[in-house]
């Protein structure tokens, strides 16, 4: 063990898995030079240009080659940037990823797509999207949104060896966490969520930045005696159910909070799911924490607004107690 | 270049699979035993006779709607592709894609694709592919003109140029798209120019003629084996139907269709067959006779077979 | 009032609108000669090929062109023929529709997109879609979805005339339908749900093609003694709130079906919202009428089954009475 | 084509405009009290100052996410921009837009894009727009060579070519995109050439000449006036900064850097105006003096004014 960054977490898997399997590549903008994410460091001297391979901006021709190349035994990885851009791409994702169920199960789509997400560093509309809810009603597609260094190197390295299409974002505000990180190989499996802290009087459901968010919030509702049970998603795709209906059994409340415009959220579907099947189990109405159902604004204090934060969830918790 | 005679009795058999698939589906259509929709290939079997004809089983194609005629080129089963269309457990995709979603991965057919467009990004990763693992396999993306408007045409054709992949840009410029004339909603309608503004070869073909069409693919598919990039090639031909089964076409000059009708490409190459000697009338009476009975038993086959469970709904979503 | 059918309903709305103000135009693919659905007949010889633009197939440049008109003075109604397609220029239905927001409220985006949408004519994945709730997701969309040819005039009309982004999407099953339809001008204001049904035991929310199942539906629940009210949603953004939230508290009991696969479906939305602003009226769990979470099979019986059916919603009401 | 002085001067006016309001930026940024990142024109101002100078109010403008020049070439005001760029209320966005997306439609600016290659349909549709209307309005595109070979590109000069729109799609060659070379991952690199594959005219231009690029959009808008349709211009420049205030740019050869640096814009054109006899050193020096004190007014103006409030997070969303 040792504490490394989320970001180094990360290389370490890409680098890794590159070094365990031939057949993984990379490619995308600026991924041989240096990228924004900073995710390539080094791979194009270690793996050459062939399997780094920096393209255009073309974010068809890179989802699309990609799906190509995993449909004929490659394993790629698709370097999209921004969460943002996957709108230019999303025939790829909602018509051309369902190869497999559209030939009767002829072909496997090892393939993971990369991108950041989140706002709260003042780029506005077009680079602060999440678009949780948009993205899981996307057919066949695997979800990894991890909230912390040990998670983000897991749930990567599961990514990357997983024969399906796996979006896996980051959150722009994530990248300086650390945390303990084995020096072994590990992978965390997709679909599994994670308690990050137990609580008994509420169950508040997050992701990615939320986690750090909402476990903030958990520490002051603590202070206010309300004992608040933090679940980190880590995956929105497969959905880890069980966990979150097994935690409202418990507690018997539920605020679920995404960093996104509400309606159409994540958050909708998480509460829909614990209004059909867990309602019995239900003493207060759901809460959902998330956006106003507007683009992101740029300045500062506005965005600040806009993003779901630590007051928000106190007071959306305190108000079903 | 010396084409033997193995080459051409080969082609002239796809073509005719192809014509006598096509028709079979044309009347199983009109009485109603298909579902959905279907975009028939007549009248443009030589593009895709010819060009696979350069293929091996382990190269790649990729499709568009209009994907039968390339499914029999590269090798595949009358019998599954039928059972596909009619919606049969025994079809290709075990009749969770149907007509405009015909595949056979295993000899390298990655599907016929119902977004126009789609396909060239896919083959031109099938081709990054290849190059990566070293192999001296090639793609072939058959599409249509009106596909040659649509975005991917360029971000993919670019990437391909850049990298030098090992793959062919095919378009079959059959005129129409849908019920638009494609020339009237381009800048330019010689399309070939094209290749230009990505610094690659750009061919233009009589996609009527399969003796061409063989030749001018085989010259792209040894550019792209020497790691010499890819090629567009510019296939003209003419759509006989419909955009699909039951477009009524009003849109369409009768004396267009007729004069095209004319330039049939299987008397052509029949002809031509004849003329040089290379084979003889009863000869391709006889591939044709044996096309007829195929697709006897391919409907049979597929009229046999049953229909999936509604339960397999559930299935082959992930690996 | 006459009975015309919903494409005629349709033909006379963009007739009349096209004669009504100069500015409107349409451009997409085959909208001169004939079309898919129908909706473009004799507009090019009567308004000219000014007015009724032909496209290559290039649908981002269809939906970022009518942007640019739009911002421009113009009020284009764009033929994106299948829903199906949106993905091709998603990034303008994300990044770019919202450039009055983006630009401090400095501009009008007088903009119609019009296309088809839903399954049973078995034509498999790529172009049966709804994607009702990816939709929902999007910033500063209005979304209009009729279910009759009375509704299909008004909506369309109002959707022609609105100074916002407005989607009006036509279910494939739904083309046919008769109704009475008045013969001056009338709108639909986008927004406005409307009780197609009035009952007493359990709400069903249901929109397009879904309201005439649900009506059906109804019907034999009748039979068994159960009194259903069936809201017909017909825009799904706005969303209209008010008359779904009135209706459960009447009846305790709600069942939402939407055709499209059950995560991340506009009935997530709509359970989210009850389940959090109207719990205390509820008296059972709220049910979701969705399709399985898979691509959409071609051949006939795996299509069915992914349908949501009569059977289907009789069942789930049956299950929380 | 002989430029009026008056003419000379509004260029050279524009040209130190967007290079005192670019240097403020820059010096605000590294000063931090400019949110989120900024992308500065910095050394490519002959292209915005040339171009817009053929153009009317009226007239239509697309710009990038290097928008400043476009804005302030096309009359944009340095105060409101600055306010923008600040996130405050007064600022041309109210603050909901900043660097990214600052716009002013009043004066047919139609927006900084934050989306590579968004803005190409956009100014289509605008010239679509002018053209139904019948009016003589023009839309000058600017974008990148990154932005080049995006999907946008082909789609809508494709479009613009078949309608004979009013628009000029205009290329800023800084070379780079990002951190790529983008010669690299393009098949061709003479950008012009793409113009053969839509039938319409290719220009290659010097843009850090600012004669040259009045010049040669005077003449791309002469023919889209008169409805003679699109034309592509290549305008090859050099991208000073980083990709944006922060970048530390490893990966751009120094002495490429140096090299360009000496082909700065503005004492090539300060040059031609004292040897033409145009203007002298002292009317020139005055007007840079003036830049210099407006860009202080604009600091001021911004930063004393509000931030918006929260709740406005609220507002703007439809009409
Ligand atoms: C992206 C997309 N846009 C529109 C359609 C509808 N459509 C199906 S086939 C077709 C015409 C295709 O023309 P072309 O590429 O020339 O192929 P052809 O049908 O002539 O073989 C159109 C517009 C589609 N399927 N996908
Ligand atoms: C669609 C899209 N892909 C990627 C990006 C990230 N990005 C922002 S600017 C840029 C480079 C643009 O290069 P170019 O068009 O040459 O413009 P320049 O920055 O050189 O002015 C990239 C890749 C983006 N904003 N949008
Ligand atoms: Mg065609
Ligand atoms: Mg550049």
């Amino acid at each position: 063990m040792r504490e490394i960054t989320f970001l180094e977490a990360q290389q370490e898997a890409i680098n890794e898995e590159m070094g365990r399997d031939d057949t993984v590549f990379v490619l995308g903008e600026n991924v041989q030079a240096m990228s924004t994410t900073g995710l390539w460091k080094d791979l194009s001297t270690k793996y050459g240009d062939m399997r780094v391979r920096d393209t255009a901006i073309s974010e068809q021709a890179i989802l699309g080659a990609a799906i190509g190349a995993a449909a004929t035994g490659m394993r790629p990885i698709a370097s999209l940037m921004f969460v943002d851009f996957l709108g230019i791409c999303s025939d790829e994702l909602i018509n051309q990823l369902q190869m497999r169920y559209m030939f009767g199960g002829k072909i496997k789509m090892p393939l993971t797509i990369v991108a950041g997400c989140g706002a709260g560093r003042s780029i506005a509309a077009q680079h602060s999207k999440s678009l949780y809810g948009w993205l899981m009603t996307i057919q066949g597609l695997k979800i990894a949104v991890p909230s912390n260094a040990y998670d983000a190197k897991g749930l990567l390295k599961a990514a990357i060896r997983e024969d399906n299409p796996v979006l896996y974002l980051t959150h722009k505000l994530s990248g300086g966490q650390s945390s303990q990180v084995p020096d072994e190989d590990y992978i965390i499996p997709l679909g599994q969520a994670d308690v990050k802290r137990e609580g008994s009087d509420v169950t508040i459901v997050s992701i990615a930045y939320g986690v750090t968010m909402a476990l903030a919030a958990a520490e002051k509702l603590q202070a206010n005696g309300i004992s608040a049970e933090v679940i980190d998603l880590r995956s929105l795709a497969p959905l880890d159910k069980e966990t979150i209906i097994n935690s409202v059994q418990k507690t018997g409340r539920l605020v679920v909070t995404t960093e996104e415009p509400v309606t159409g959220s994540a958050a909708a579907e998480i509460a829909a799911i614990v209004a059909e099947e867990a309602f019995d189990y239900l003493d207060a109405p759901i809460k959902r924490v998330c956006a106003p159902d507007t683009p992101i604004p740029f300045s500062p204090g506005m965005e600040q607004f806009w993003i779901p934060d630590e007051d928000d969830l106190i007071k959306a918790v305190t108000e079903i107690m | 270049m010396a084409i033997t005679k193995d080459k051409l009795v080969e082609i002239l058999t796809i073509m005719l699979r192809i014509r006598t698939f096509e028709e079979s589906v044309q009347k199983e259509f009109a009485a109603g035993t298909i579902p959905g929709i279907v975009h028939l290939y007549l009248g443009e079997e030589a593009i895709a006779a010819g060009a696979c004809a350069n293929l091996t089983k382990d190269d790649f194609i990729v499709s568009t709607h209009r994907g039968h005629g390339h499914l029999i080129a590269k090798g595949g089963k009358t019998d599954l592709m039928m059972a596909e269309v009619l919606g049969r457990k025994t079809g290709y995709c075990h009749g969770k894609g149907g007509s405009m979603h015909v595949a056979d991965p295993d000899i390298g057919m990655l599907g016929a694709n119902g977004i126009v467009g789609a396909g060239l990004p896919i083959a031109t990763g099938a081709a990054a592919s290849a190059q990566i693992r070293g192999t001296d396999q090639v793609a072939i993306c058959f599409f249509g003109e009106g596909a040659s408007n649509t975005s991917r045409f360029h971000e993919s054709i670019n990437m391909a140029a850049a990298w030098k992949l090992p793959v062919i840009y095919l378009i079959e410029n059959n005129l129409w798209a849908v019920s638009t004339r494609s020339a009237d909603v381009m800048g330019e309608s010689q399309l070939s120019k094209r290749a230009i503004g990505y610094g690659i070869p750009g061919v233009d073909v009589d996609g009527n003629d399969a003796v061409a069409m063989y030749e001018a693919v085989a010259e792209a598919v040894a550019r792209a084996r020497k790691g010499d990039g890819p090629t567009l090639m510019v296939c003209t031909t003419y759509r006989w139907r419909g955009h699909m089964e039951g477009d009524p076409q009003f849109y369409k000059p009768k004396e267009e269709a007729e004069e095209w009708l004319k330039q049939d490409p299987l008397p052509r190459f029949r002809k031509y067959l004849t003329d040089t000697g290379t084979m003889t009338a009863e000869e391709i009476d006889a591939i044709q006779q044996g096309m007829v009975e195929e697709m006897e038993k391919a409907l049979k086959f597929a009229k046999d077979s049953p229909f999936p469970s509604p339960e397999e709904t559930l299935e082959d979503i992930f690996a």
